[in-house]
């Protein structure tokens, strides 16, 4: 109130660490004491904030934990129970799954020999396991046709992951083309189609 | 790139003014139409549309004289709005009890206004506080000490890339022709070569050599024929058989040369 | 204290915003309700801890967002200087991609039909692609119509990184709304002397 700050008036105590937390929360490796005045405006005393920063988390599910010189939030130890299942390794789905897959979403239920008709060659008892074990393929009744063969059709859990409501929403062939979602040429094997006319180049701003 | 950068300056006054179509620079015949609104510089609900007919139909005149190749529904557009020109230029004609111009000319003066509501509404999403531009997740996601568990994963383009994939396979295959009506020269001549040691010294009609199979009339007693002359026509520069032929069309005999 | 306890006591209410709080914490993406409920002691009540925990970090460095049915922790968006090195390159979304983006937010769920007609094109291929894969945009429902076509909606993921709670915060929905922009008005009935259509309409299967 008295005339116009300096220029390097550092930033209200509360101000100061407010950034400290948004900066350890969005950084992926422990940031160091002078990683943190670099980063905070001239003048902050980022060693006072991380005090009382470490202070207001104390007993909470987070906690502030300092590794050597470097300090950075981690979930409380007695916690731990509750991430087990946040550890996945994804992998991609074979070829011969995701067209097994595929084939059984848009014809459930359908039986093993129908598969194979539309894939053009035998399908392996394990890939159609493997889709079972992963919970999106179920076995459907069987059809009442000779030999009661068994059919395959999509499940809840299936559902759930692709986004969909029901497998009659997924788009038919002439949708696919027509939304532009279906290459003209036979895809190469993998991926790496980057779509160059879509984006522009350059970084967003 | 502004309106006011691409658009057109149409020639006025002087005729100095640059034209400067890029027909590439737009979206479609809607948004051509919209840049040009933009240079009535009103409301878009005070819009004449009448204006921007012919501003439109000035824009393609002009893109037609630099020999600039308009998209088709450039031209469904430009045709389009000629003819609602003249309606709103006409007075009403009592008799018609369809729609009016001025109806017409209202609804595309809305689409208008929707299409730039979107672009704005578009602009506004992208300067929202985006995620990982200016607000961020965790930036260690936390990984604990326990198992890991394999998860396959796949996408729904995947899934519907796949499926398409197989249905579309049959269109990719080589092209190939349907040869089973259809005998070769070579087949002829093996067939021939074959033959010729145990045929008879005198005359024969050739049609009585064709293979077995190919003699009944059609498309494959065609095909042997022609194969099966072509055949015989070789054995003869080899030496080896003599044909002849009374008069045109009449049928060709084949015997084997003395002495061969 | 008399006897022992019922075998599913839920934990006490700070413990719940301790677990909460931990869950979210850990993870980078949004967590639905239904499965911290999963995660969390049988009798807990996630929403509640969610309100409680929400008012402890308002005006804090870090936010609890919350995108669809799904939370999040997030930093504050006027701390973003901050984080200058955390910034992704993005590519920039071209102006077609945008405006199909815009459309289907604003109009959801709408077929690909109503967002040409909008426009005024056609959506070349690639531009619905483009917005799925970058987990904006999921198929919707078919539509009840002739041709049953196709629908496409926003993800959970579009709003988590707009920062949107729900569709309903979209900016200036309501004005849009108000003005009549979000109407479906068809163009006036003529005798064939309509507007030209641009495309052939409908010819989904």
């Amino acid at each position: 109130m008295n005339g116009t700050p300096p220029l390097f008036t550092p930033p209200p105590d509360e101000d100061q660490e407010r950034m400290v937390e948004a900066v350890l929360f969005a950084s992926s490796v422990p940031v160091t004491l002078a990683e943190l005045a670099g980063r905070l405006p001239h003048g902050a005393d980022p060693a006072a904030a991380l005090a009382r920063l470490a202070r207001r988390y104390q007993g909470r599910g987070i906690e502030l934990v300092r590794a050597g010189d470097a300090w950075a939030f981690r979930t409380a130890p007695d916690l731990g129970f509750l991430m087990r299942r946040e550890v996945l390794e994804t992998r991609r789905l074979s070829r011969a799954a995701l067209e097994t897959l595929a084939i059984i979403a848009y014809h459930e239920p359908v039986t093993r020999a129908e598969i194979e008709e539309i894939r053009g060659v035998a399908v392996s008892r394990g890939t159609l396991d493997a889709l079972i074990e992963m919970g999106w393929v179920r076995l459907g009744r069987r059809r009442q046709t000779p030999g009661r063969p068994a059919t395959f059709a999509t499940t809840q859990g299936f559902l759930d992951h692709f986004g969909l409501e029901t497998t009659r929403d997924l788009p038919g062939l002439k949708e696919l083309r027509a939304a532009g979602l279906l290459e003209n040429r036979p895809p190469p094997e993998g991926e790496g189609d980057g779509q160059p006319s879509l984006f522009e180049d350059g970084k967003e701003d | 790139m502004s309106a006011a950068e691409i658009i057109p300056l149409l020639p006025q006054g002087t005729g100095e003014a640059a034209l400067i179509v890029d027909v590439d620079g737009f979206e479609g015949p809607l948004d051509l139409l919209l840049t040009l609104a933009r240079t009535q510089k009103v409301d878009l609900r005070q819009i004449s549309i009448l204006a921007l007919a012919e501003q439109y139909l000035a824009f393609v005149d002009e893109a037609r004289a630099l020999r600039i190749e308009l998209a088709a529904d450039y031209l469904v557009m430009a045709a389009w709005l000629a003819w609602l020109k003249s309606r709103l230029l006409l007075p009403p004609d009592p008799q018609d009890d369809g729609l009016s111009a001025e109806d017409m000319a209202a609804h595309l003066a809305w689409q208008l206004e929707r299409l730039e509501a979107m672009r704005d509404a578009g602009a506004r999403l992208m300067a929202r506080a985006r995620l990982g531009q200016d607000r961020f997740a965790r930036g260690r996601p936390e990984e604990a000490d326990t198992r890991r568990i394999t998860r396959h994963e796949a996408t729904l383009l995947d899934l519907m890339r796949a499926y398409a994939r197989l249905r579309t396979r049959d269109d990719f295959r080589p092209l190939v022709f349907d040869r089973t009506d259809l005998m070769t020269m070579e087949e002829a001549l093996e067939h021939l070569r074959a033959l010729l040691p145990g045929m008879p010294p005198d005359w024969a009609d050739l049609a009585e050599w064709l293979p077995a199979g190919w003699r009944v009339a059609g498309p494959r007693r065609r095909s042997g024929t022609a194969a099966t002359l072509a055949a015989s026509l070789q054995l003869v520069k080899e030496g080896r058989a003599e044909l002849r032929q009374a008069e045109p069309f009449a049928p060709l005999s084949i015997r084997p040369r003395r002495g061969s």
